[in-house]
This record gives C-alpha cells, structure tokens and sequence, in this order.
C-alpha cells in the first residue's frame, strides 16, 4: 500500500511501559523514527502477551509501514512477528530476541544471557570464589528473568564454595526488592553478594542494606544501565551492572527502517548489541542507558 | 422460535447509542476504523474478554464477583498447552498418557470448571464472601500456573491447535466463532431456562429464593463453575492465537471483564442485567482500545481515558435508570 | 386556630402511578387523627412527604401557619415532626442505645461520643415503654416486636410537636399496645398533634378524635371518630360494602395430615432456654389451626423449623401424612408438599424487582417451562389465572412486584404457593399490614384453600382474626405450647391469659 | 481517658490466634524470626499497607470499597517527589514555585484526598457503584502518574524527606511511628466520634441512615476522601524508603489492603468491623511475607500459601461468628 507523498508510519511496540527501561527504548525509537521524517505511535503491551496481538492488527489494519518491536516474549511473540510478516510490513526486534529466525526482518538484540554470563565471571572474582550470596529474580513468568538467572549461574554454580542461600522475586519492583532483601537479612546477615535482575531491584537491594549497616560488607550486583545505578557505581555503592543500550538498539532500529524503505533487503538475522559490564573502574565511560553517541 | 428482543431493555439501548456515537467519532477521525479488516480484528479482539465476561455476568447476576478469571485463564492455558506438547507422565507410576487437541483442551475446560467449582464451594458451603474467595483463588491459580510451567512459556502447539486462534471459518475468525457460540448459549440460559431464572431470583432475593425451593447452593456453584470454566475457554483461545502459553496471561483481565459487565447495565448488587448488555460493553471497550491506538493517543493518555469512559458509561445508564 | 400542621393539594406520582392527588389535610394539637385506608391507599407516601422523606412533590406544606419546604429528614425533624415508620428503620450491628441516638448522638465537651449519658437516657426511655432490654445489646439480636418498640422510642426521645405513627402495633403484643396508648395519650395531653395509621379498627377507636379515610390517593372522608361508626368507615374506604366472614368450623375427623411430637428447637446462644420446647400437636386435612402468641413466643421458629430450616438444631420427630420426615432444607419440604408464607414480606417473601408473573412461577418453574424453556405465553397464562382468582392489582405482567402495595405484594406470593397445591400451608401473620379489605379476601381464600382439603396452619397476633379462621387454636409462650382451644371454646380472656409469659421481658 | 478494648471483640479475638499460631510457627522453624531487628522488620514493611488498608476499612464499613488506593499511592508520592525535587513551574506564567519538604507533602496530601473526593463524589451524587468509580479511578492515577513522572522515577530526594521513611525516633522507626498515628486517630474517630457512628450506620442499613437524618453522601465523600489521603501517605512513606518516586509503585496493592481489611474481620457487606482488626490482617499479611522469605519458600509456592490462608483465615472467621 503505497501512499505517495504521505510520510511512513512506524509503529514502536514496547512489551511494557511500566519500568523507565523500556520507556528510554520506546521513546528513543519513536523520537529517532520522528527525525528520520516518519510518524511515530508507542504501543503499550502491558507485559501481555495477547495485547500485544491485539496491537500488531491494529497497527497492520490501520496501515503501518515499519514495527520497531520490543516483545513480551522471545516464544510468545513468534506468531505476533508473524501475522506482520504476512502482511508484509517489517519487524524489527529490539533489546529481546524471538526464537524463530525467519519472522523478523532483523533483530537488533541486547544478550541478557552473556551480560550475565561477564556479571557472572565478576561476581565470582570479587566475592573470591567462596561466601554466601542472594539472587533477586524479576517477574517469575518473564523470559528476561531466567535468561540472567541462567546467564549468572551457567558461571557460579561451577563454585561450590558460592552459596546461593536464598533466590526470591521481587518483580522487577525496587520496593519489594528493598522488602525481601530487609527480611534476607534477617536469616543471612553474613552474606557477600546479592544479584539482581534489574537495577531497579539493586536499587531497592542497596537501600536495604544500608539501612541495616551492611551496605559496606555486601557487594550489589545489578543490570540495565539505568541512571540511578549508574550513578551509584560512580559513588562506590554499587559494584556494577550489565549495560543494555536501549538508545542505541533503538536508534539502530529505526535506522533500518530507513533502510527497508529506500529498498534494503538484506539484513543481518541478528544484530547482536553487547552488554558491557559497567564496574567501578570503567563507569566514567558510561552515561545512563549508555551513551547517546 | 427463541426471542431474544425481549431482552433488550433501556440499558442496552443506552450503551448501543454510546456505541454508535463512539464509533460515528472514530469513523469521522480515523481513515482506518470503517474497514472490514478492523472490524474483525475488533471483534477478535474482544472474543476472550466476551467469554470472561460472559461468566461473570453470571456471577454478577447472583450478587457475586469473580476476580480469579484471570489466573485461572493463565492456568488453563498453560495446562492445555503442556498436555499437548508434552502429554501427562507420572513417573511414579512409570505412566505416560499423550493428549490430541480436543483432550487436551478438555482437561484444560476440566481444570477451569474445577477451579470455579471451588470458587463456587467456598463462597456456597463456608459462606466466603465471593470477593475474597475468589481474591484467594487469583493468588493461588497464578502459583499454580507458575509451578507447571516453572515460569517458562509452552510453545509450539501445531497448527490445529492453533487454527482456533487464528483461522477462518465461513469468512469470520474461529475466536468470533467460539465466543459468539459462548454468548448465545449463555443469552438462551439466561433468559430460557429455569437454570437462568433461578440466576436472576438469587441475585434478587437470597432469602425468598431459598424459601421458594431454589436450590441457592447448587445454582452458585454452578454459576462458579461455568465462569471458570469460560475463563479456560477464554485461556484456550489466547493460548491458540499465540501458539504459546504464557505464564502471565490474563493479569488484570477481572477488571476489564468486570468493566464490560457493568458498561453493559449489569448492577454489581445482583438480579438485573443481560448477557447482551455485557456483549454491547465488551464491544464499547474493545472499540475505544481500537480507536485510541488508531488515533495515535499516547499510552499515558489512553489510561486517564479509558477510566473516564468506564465512569461516564455508568454515569448516563445510572441517570437514565433514575428518569425511568 | 390555626393547624400545627397543614398540606394543601398534595399530589404524588409515582412514575405514571398516581399515588396521592390533591390531598388537604390540618393536624392540631392535643389531637390524634387516625389516617385510614386500603392497601396503596397513599397513607403511608403522605407521611412521608410530611415528615421530609419524599421532596419531589406538588402542594404545600405549612407549619404554623408558614409555608416550609423540606430537603431532607433532618430538616422536619429539627423542626419538630417525628415519625415511626412503617417499616423497621434500625441498624442491625448497632446497639439498642445507639439507634436511639442514630442522628442525634450526643457529645462531651471534647466533642466525643458520651456514651454513659445516651444509655442513661435509653434505659429512661424503655423503662417508660416498658422494654426491659438492655440499652448495650445489638439490635439485630431483638426480636421483630422489641425491635418496633425500639423504633417507637427512638420517635419519642426528641420532643417533637407532631408525631406520625406508621402502623407502630404490627409487630406487637397487647401490653405493649396497651403501654404505647397510655404514652400517645399522655403526648396528646402535652398538646401534641398525633397522626396514627393502622388497620386494626378497634385500635383507631379506642385512640383517634379524627379520622381521615383515603381511597386510591384522594381523601374520601373526615371527622370525628365519635360520628362514625365501624361499619360506615370500612364501606368509605373500601368504597363498598364489606363484611367479615366466619367460616364454620370443622371438626377433626379426618385422617392427621401432619404429626408433630416433642419437637425441640436448641438455641445456640442459651442452651438453657431452647427456642422450642416439647411441641406436640396434630394437623388434620382440610383443618384450619392457629397459633397465637405474643411476639417472641416461637411461632415463627416452629414453622421455619417444620420447613426444613434449622434442622441441625431441631429433636424430636415431624410426620407427614403418617411418614417420619427429616427435611433438610425448604426443597424437601416443598417436595413433599408443604408452603410458607414468610412472616417478613420484604426480606423473605418476594424477589422485589422482579415482575409479578416471574414472582408467581418461582415455585413451579417447571409448569411454565415447554420442552426445558421457559414459555412466555404459560407465564401470561399463569398470571391470568391468578391475577382473576385472587384479585390481585396491578398494571401488567411485567410490572415489578415492588411496586405493588403490600397487600397485592402478599397476594401474589400465596398464588405461588397455591399453585404447587400444597399438603400443608403455613401462613405465618399473612395479614401483617394489610387492609381490611384485602384482609377479607385472604380469609375468604383460606376458607376455600381449607375446604378444598389444604391443612394450614396459620400464625397470626391478631385474635379477632384467629377467632374468625380457625377450626382449633393452639397458644404459644416462650417456645411452648400452652393451651389448645377449640373454636368454640375459645375466647379472647382465655387466649390472652394462656399467652402471657412469667415475665414478659425475659 | 479512652477505652479501646471495647472495641475487641471475637473477630479479634480468632485473627489474634490465627497470628500467635503463626508467629509460634514461624519462631520455631527459623532462628531468625523472634529478634527484635526482624519485629521492626516486619513493623516497618506492613506500615504502607496498614495506613492504606486503615482508610480501606473506613470505605468497607459503609458498604464501599476502593480499588483506586495503590494508583493514588503512586501518584501522590510521585507528585510530592516532583515538587520536592523539581518544584513547580508554569512556564507560560513564567512562574516557578520552589518547595520546602513539608509543602511537597502537603501537596501531596491534598492530591490524595482530592482524587478520593472524586471518588466519593462519583459514588454519591452519581450514584456509581464504589468498585466502579474506584475501578475508573485505578486507571486514571495510573495515567496520571505516567503523565507526571513521563515513566522515569523521581530519584534523589534528600536526607530530611528520607528519614521520614528510613530514620528512627525513640527507638521506633519512622514509618511505624507515622502508621501508628494514622492507627490511632482512626481508631477514635471509629469509635469515639459522631462521624465513625454514622459510617457503621451507613454500612449496617443506608436506609435507615438517611431516614435518621445521617448526611450520608457526605459522611461518604469524606470517607473517600480520608482514604485517599492515607493513600498519599503511604506513597510518601513509599517514596522516603525508597528516596524514589517509583512510577509503577503500588499496583495491586487494592488487594493486600483488602486483604487485611478482610482477614481483620471486618464485613464487605459494611457496618461491621474494627481498625483494630485490619491492623491485625496487616500484621499477620507481613509476619506471613517475612515468614515465607525467611524460610526461603519458592516464589511459586508462596502465592499458593498466601491464597490458602487468606481463606483460612475467612473461613476460620466465618465458622466462628455462625456459632455466635
Ligand atoms: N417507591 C415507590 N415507587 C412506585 N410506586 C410506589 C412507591 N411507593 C409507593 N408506591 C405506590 O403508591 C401507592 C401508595 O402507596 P403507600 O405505600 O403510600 O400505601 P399505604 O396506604 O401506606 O399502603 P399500606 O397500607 O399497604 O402500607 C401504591 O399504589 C404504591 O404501589
Ligand atoms: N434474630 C434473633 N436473634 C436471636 N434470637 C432470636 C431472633 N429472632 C428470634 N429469636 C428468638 O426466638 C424466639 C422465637 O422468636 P419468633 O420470631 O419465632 O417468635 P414469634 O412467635 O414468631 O414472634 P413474632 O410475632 O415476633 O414473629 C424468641 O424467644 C427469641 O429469643
Ligand atoms: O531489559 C529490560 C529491563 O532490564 C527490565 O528491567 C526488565 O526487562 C528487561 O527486558
Ligand atoms: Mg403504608
Ligand atoms: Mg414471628
């Protein structure tokens, strides 16, 4: 359906705007698509998978050219990337991957699994192989949640003097974090090192811990990038956390778009974004959700 | 021949006028709403929330809520789903029972019926109020769906399976199907039976309904029951249309179940209300989902927008009740 | 002299259905005017108006002589008018004392609650209308007939000029009737105007100076009550001629319907005073049995308790038609052939905004069903039937049965119950509140329910009543049963004395 | 002085037990749960959901309910952090309005009992249902907060707004001393003023009320109105915890103070319950969260166990007052 003169539409499908994360990826997709001299829609999946259908005919329906798409799901969301492709309109993926390799036209992906994996490695040589520790899970029913929880132990289990001695969720909720990690303490006030799925949650981890005058024995570990966080690596409170460049995964994103329209075809299946390690020494090379350039 | 028009009272007509300007508004703003295209993915859209809140309509008529629908779709999603990529073995017993499709989605209708059922046992046999049992039982469906599926998504179902998410049947989608099949029975329930009648009197007047001989216990549990096992149809047909059982589906669909009920002129207080009135509000929100999205409203936006209309939708059928 | 009160042209609908038109009426003080007339007859709309229930209405209101208009209850009760309302206005979880005080609570100097002060004040004024209940005990566990006298001295705390009294003797026994009368006299005396409603004739002539009769809205009569007699003011408002049937006796010759022996019923709350001790009787066919009592006397206990309710607390053994029965819920009892008609229409009775042709077919859902669905031509069939037999007033079959007046309302739900034709019928007071008029017709159907072979047994306070429909009469005090009569041994001396408790108030 | 033991009675009385057999439990299968660290532990994280839950009883006992009470948490909190941070300016007046810690509260505040007045208001003069406005008003705050914080927290709020979350007074910390407060003047205002007589007689027969000269739509709208307020304070206690303004703070947070409301005894219906029961729901709610992380029970498992007691604790309840 080609409209002449009118500008592309691009609709920005984001799996939650529920956690500033995700609002940083949307924005930056649907402001970069804005610049690139498109329209641009945020549609909001509320974590929910069947929404997120329901947004992908509505975008399709009312005539979208291009889907820059976060999924809520890297299974669930298969048949979603599907319906778009067989009406012919482009998909690409952002931050979270789908496991299917012939649905998106390109997935321009942030590794949960390997960011965790050099957490992993980190966590290990600071706590020196051997002591007590907590895991902090996101959302027990989100993808995301395991792929870091698998990503850390596929290292840390191989130490068995690394003592996971408790593993609860906090729902990527800085609050609950606080909450659970204050009664932790109550059980395992000698521990290590707490790893959480999200910054939010070491956010919430570290509040805990200072609060209980163990901020200084306990090591937090978190992942994101986000500015909180990123701030207190500088101020020595948080030891470090797994950069995920939203900005630039969106940027990127909506760049391909471009070039899908001026007739690209060929893009690369994946686009793997790295996850850094952002640790106390190197966090003056970072900014918030990475940097803008 | 089975009326239905008698059904269809002042509160009706007052939410299908609001349809109508709804729709006239988007037909005029947008280019895209006025297609057959979107009007099906409308419909499709809505047919889960229709199933849900077929169910709870008949809740509501009898002075009760349901707020476990939503883990209980999750539940049943997730049990139909696992049953047919991977079958029930109790290694115990050193058995292993493989399920087709219709079994599977069977077991799955089962375990929502049942879980109703105990919804229904709670608020009938330990005098529970129905808003906490149910309260319970959202908490305990969504641990139940998180321990069978460890948290992880079932995916990969076939495609027969999925055919009744996704497929056509005489030029309208097999969920339209399914939900419309669901609406009229229920409409023929409600209105032409005893069963429905009996509804209707609970909802009125407990106490005089007992003294009549309607047996209140048995009718409730019921009315549990079959809401539960609405919300594993409901759990089928989003497990289907996404080839993947999600261990979140369904959070907060009560509310949005509960909002088409009473857009639809259901009183929460019991013993008025129809099952075409739940239809038309189902409708009115799946419409205003559809037009916010075609009218490029922000997200922020939408949220401060849906809570006007589920207020203004209630405001002018109470005003109308009042002028009757 | 001007009137304390006086409306003019007062005119009421009731969306389409006029309810009272153009109605004057002048109260003075020092007087009692007894506001007469049928079931739906407006008496009780226009208390309701008058004492600032009802706002949306046309005509006047003037008090002393000044027009006022009132937007809520307070307002005409800070201005002086008090009212007992025909239904139980009282809160359940709240105590005696603060009901009373519901509105009106009274504070400490810190603007708290004074607690001490408002039970003080309470026990003054039961001890006044002789209640001998405590000023702390929850409302909800009193029985109907305290629970009205509650409602009464909530009405008298203030010291109001003009007092409505909507049906106040109901739900209550002669001695109390006999402690309100010296109270509205004594008010009368304090120069206080007094509008009294009740369908209890010889009550409105032992009280009443004036009389107002009211038929279909419109005032059809007034006077003075000394210039009229009994017979002339039923005709005015029935607008016809009325008499009160005696049915003859029958004797009890005929097989026993239902049996009941030394049935018990525990009471939770007091296992040393059981709600139902001992209660032996037999119900022939065709028999008409009463059972009178004061309020509290069991005898609504005994018919639930006959229904299947209340059967885990229940000993001793009931017989139906000569087989032992253990019903465990009204089902069983409807299936094998018994009927209520609960004693508290509003709350047990009908489905209120249900239409009147639904109401009629709960009971027999089946007859109005064609192949396992609901038939609408069988329920119009249905309605038709009962509508003609038992003259029942009303607009359409769908009109909602709240709608109708109390009378209609109790109509409707003995057609239900007729049209199981049951073994044996209770009607447990199925003329509370109910005109004289209508009151007849009733009597006339247990008469003919009764000779078409129906046992019912029938409770009732009213002993002029229990005196006109029944074949034998048995007296209830305290869950026992006291003294059996005959129709013709029975009297109102020796009903009255069988029925008072060692002491009334426990 | 005041009595408040009057104000006990069996409803108490069972959830008392119901906490002693828990907390015994609890002292038994952990070495950690009787210390005194873990008592104000727990005292500290239940003091949201007591100041929410105690407005949340005020609605119930007038037969209400409010579902909006997790959406104002967020937003009050997120405006006070707001202002308190950012201060307010309206660039076409060219006008900036810097607040002190106590203004941006105060704001707050008044947002909170602004946004329950709507509520109330709708309940009242529009006549809609509680679980209706309220259901409307969920949605709206949401959007509202979204709008406000554009999704980002509201981080870095200062030392002396912190303490009001995390520092200690007299050896109790803040938030308990702040719950405590709200405990004690609700539990006067229940049972010592006119006004807590009018709510149980609104709750226990609203006819009735009105027919007694009870200004009930007011007693309702500032029963609302309170509720929002202590919605606001418990997002200001939220957000000095946190030192952040979190933009999804307090969803579902409706359920757990009904919850608490409902485990406390008090009746959905109105007209029957006690401050002092919601807050024994709340403590045991956060003696069983603790509980269940100090025994390191599965996520899973934990939202089976919760839904079990909550209706335990109904039926246990329920049983009891039937044998009354
Ligand atoms: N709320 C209402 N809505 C509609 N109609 C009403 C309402 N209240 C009363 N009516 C009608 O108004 C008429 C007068 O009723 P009202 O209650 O005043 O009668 P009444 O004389 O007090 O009767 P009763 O002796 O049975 O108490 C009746 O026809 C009744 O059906
Ligand atoms: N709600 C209640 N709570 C506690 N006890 C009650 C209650 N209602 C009745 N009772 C008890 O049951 C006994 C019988 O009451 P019941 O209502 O059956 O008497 P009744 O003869 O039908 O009187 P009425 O004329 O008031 O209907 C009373 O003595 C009273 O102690
Ligand atoms: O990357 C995002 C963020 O980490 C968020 O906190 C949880 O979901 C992930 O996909
Ligand atoms: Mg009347
Ligand atoms: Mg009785």
């Amino acid at each position: 359906s080609e409209k002449q003169g009118q500008p592309k539409k691009v609709a920005v499908i984001v799996s939650s705007l529920n956690n500033p994360w995700f609002v940083v990826l949307a924005e930056t997709a649907a402001n970069h698509a804005i610049e690139l001299g498109f329209e641009a829609t945020i549609f909001d999946s509320q974590n929910n998978t069947a929404l997120e259908t329901d947004h992908f005919e509505n975008a399709i329906s009312s005539g979208y050219d291009a889907i820059l798409f976060n999924p809520t799901d890297a299974d669930g969301s298969i048949a979603n990337v599907r319906i778009a492709k067989k009406a012919e309109i482009p998909v690409f993926c952002m931050d979270r991957e789908i496991n299917a390799t012939d649905a998106a036209t390109s997935q321009i992906l942030s590794d949960s699994y390997a960011g965790c994996v050099a957490i992993g490695k980190y966590f290990v040589e600071k706590l020196n192989k051997s002591g007590k520790y907590v895991e902090i899970l996101g959302l027990v029913g989100d993808n995301n949640t395991w792929s870091r929880s698998k990503g850390f132990h596929s290292v840390v289990d191989n130490y068995p003097e690394l003592q996971m001695v408790a593993q609860q969720n906090a729902d990527f909720d800085r609050n609950k974090a606080m909450e659970v990690m204050e009664s932790i303490l109550q059980v395992h006030p000698d521990i290590k090192g707490v790893f959480c799925g999200n910054d939010g949650m070491a956010m919430g981890a570290y509040q805990a811990l200072v609060a209980a005058g163990k901020a200084e024995q306990v090591m937090v570990f978190g992942f994101d990038g986000a500015s909180d966080v990123i701030t207190s690596i500088e101020q020595k409170k948080i030891l470090a956390t797994g950069m995920q460049f939203p900005k630039l995964i969106a940027r990127t994103a909506a760049n391909y778009a471009l070039e899908y329209f001026n007739g690209k075809r060929d893009f690369a299946q994946k686009v793997p974004v790295t996850v850094e390690m952002v640790n106390q020494e190197n966090v003056h090379d970072y900014e918030a959700y990475g940097s803008d350039e | 021949m089975i009326s239905l028009k008698k059904n269809f009272n002042i509160a009706q007509f007052q939410s299908l006028i609001a349809l109508f300007v709804l729709c006239l508004a988007l037909a005029l703003l947008t280019d895209n709403f006025m297609t057959t295209d979107n009007f099906w993915n409308v419909m499709r859209q809505i047919s889960v929330n229709v199933c849900i809140s077929v169910g709870m309509t008949l809740v509501v008529l009898t002075a009760g809520i349901d707020l476990s629908v939503g883990s209980i779709l999750a539940f049943c999603g997730a049990v139909t789903a696992g049953l047919l990529k991977n079958g029930l073995s109790i290694p115990s017993l050193n058995l292993f029972i493989g399920f087709t499709v219709l079994g599977a989605i069977v077991a799955g209708f089962l375990i929502g019926g049942g879980l109703g059922f105990v919804n229904g046992y709670a608020v009938t046999k330990f005098k529970v109020p129905p808003f906490v049992a149910t309260l319970a039982m959202l908490t305990m469906a969504r641990g139940f769906t998180m321990l069978w599926t460890k948290g992880h998504p079932i995916t990969g179902l076939g495609d027969s399976f999925g055919f009744l998410g996704t497929g056509w049947f005489l030029g309208i989608p097999m969920p339209v199907w399914i939900s419309g099949l669901v609406v009229i029975t229920a409409v023929i329930l409600t209105s032409k039976t005893r069963f429905g009648r009996y509804i209707y009197a609970i909802g009125g007047n407990e106490n005089a309904s007992r003294l009549s001989g309607i047996p209140i216990n048995k009718v409730k549990i019921w009315v549990y029951s079959i809401a539960g096992l609405l919300a594993a149809v409901g759990g089928v047909l989003v497990t289907a249309r996404l080839d993947s059982a999600q261990p979140n589906a369904g959070i907060s669909y009560e509310l949005d179940a509960i909002a088409a009920v009473v857009i639809g002129g259901t009183s929460l207080s019991g013993g008025r209300g129809t099952i075409w009135g739940t239809v038309l509000g189902a409708i009115i929100i799946g419409v205003l989902n559809n037009g916010l999205i075609l009218m490029n409203v922000s997200p922020f936006w939408q949220q401060v927008i849906k809570g006007m209309v589920i207020l203004l939708a209630v405001i002018i059928d109470k005003s109308n009740q009042k002028s009757e | 002299m001007t009137a304390l009160l006086e409306v003019k042209e007062i005119t009421k609908k009731f969306s389409g259905v006029t309810a009272l038109s153009n109605v004057n009426l002048r109260l003075e003080g020092g007087k009692v005017t007894a506001l007469i007339g049928e079931n739906g007859a407006g008496k009780s709309t226009l208390l309701k108006i008058m004492s600032g229930i009802y706002t949306d209405f046309e005509g006047q209101i003037l008090f002393k002589g000044q027009e006022i208009k009132f937007s809520k209850p307070k307002d005409a009760q800070e201005m002086g008018i008090g009212i007992i309302h025909q239904e139980l206005n009282l809160i359940p979880y709240l105590t005696v004392a603060q009901n009373i005080f519901l509105g009106r609570e009274l504070v400490n100097a810190f603007g708290f609650l004074d607690r001490e002060k408002m039970i003080n004040k309470t026990k003054a004024l039961l001890s006044r209308l002789k209640l001998e209940v405590e000023p702390t005990a929850l409302v909800g566990t009193l029985k109907v007939g305290q629970q009205q006298i509650v409602e009464i001295a909530k009405a008298l705390l203030t010291e109001s000029e003009v007092v409505f009294m909507d049906e106040p003797t109901s739900a209550i026994g002669e001695s109390e009737v006999e402690v309100l009368f010296e109270i509205i006299n004594k008010l009368k005396a304090e120069g206080k105007a007094i509008v009294y409603i009740s369908h209890k004739l010889d009550e409105l002539f032992a009280l009443a100076d004036d009389f107002v009769v009211l038929r279909d809205g419109k005032v059809v009569g007034q006077g003075g009550v000394s210039e009229i007699s009994r017979a002339q003011l039923i005709n005015m408002m029935a607008g016809r001629e009325v008499k009160v049937v005696k049915k003859p006796t029958k004797n009890c010759t005929e097989e026993k319907v239902l049996e009941v022996k030394n049935l018990g019923l525990l009471n939770p709350e007091n296992p040393q005073r059981p709600l139902l001790k001992d209660i032996s009787f037999d119900l022939c066919k065709g028999e008409v049995l009463g059972v009178y009592g004061l309020m509290g006397a069991g005898r609504t206990e005994l018919c639930e308790s006959l229904f299947g309710l209340n059967h885990r607390k229940l000993t001793g053994s009931i017989l139906l038609n000569g087989q032992k029965t253990g019903f465990k819920s009204p089902i069983e009892a409807i299936d094998a052939g018994m009927a209520l008609v609960p004693e508290d229409r509003k709350k047990d009775g009908i489905v209120a905004g249900m239409s009147v042709s639904k109401n009629l077919s709960l009971t027999v859902i089946e007859k109005v069903s064609k192949f396992g669905f609901l038939s609408d031509v069988l329920h119009t069939k249905l309605y038709d039937k009962h509508v003609a037999s038992l003259k029942i007033k009303v607009h359409n079959e769908d009109q909602a049965i709240k709608n109708l007046s109390g009378g209609n309302q109790q109509k409707v739900i003995l057609g239900k119950w007729i049209e199981r034709n049951p073994t044996v019928l209770m009607l447990d007071e199925p003329t509370r509140g109910i005109d004289i008029n209508a009151k007849n017709e009733i009597y006339e159907l247990i008469a003919r329910l009764s000779a078409s072979g129906i046992s019912i047994l029938v409770i009732s306070s009213e002993i002029p009543e229990i005196l006109a429909i029944s074949d034998r009469i048995l007296v209830m005090s305290e869950g026992e049963i006291t003294a059996e009569f005959s129709s013709e041994e029975a009297t109102e001396t020796n009903i009255m004395n069988a029925c008072i408790p060692e002491n009334m108030n426990q």
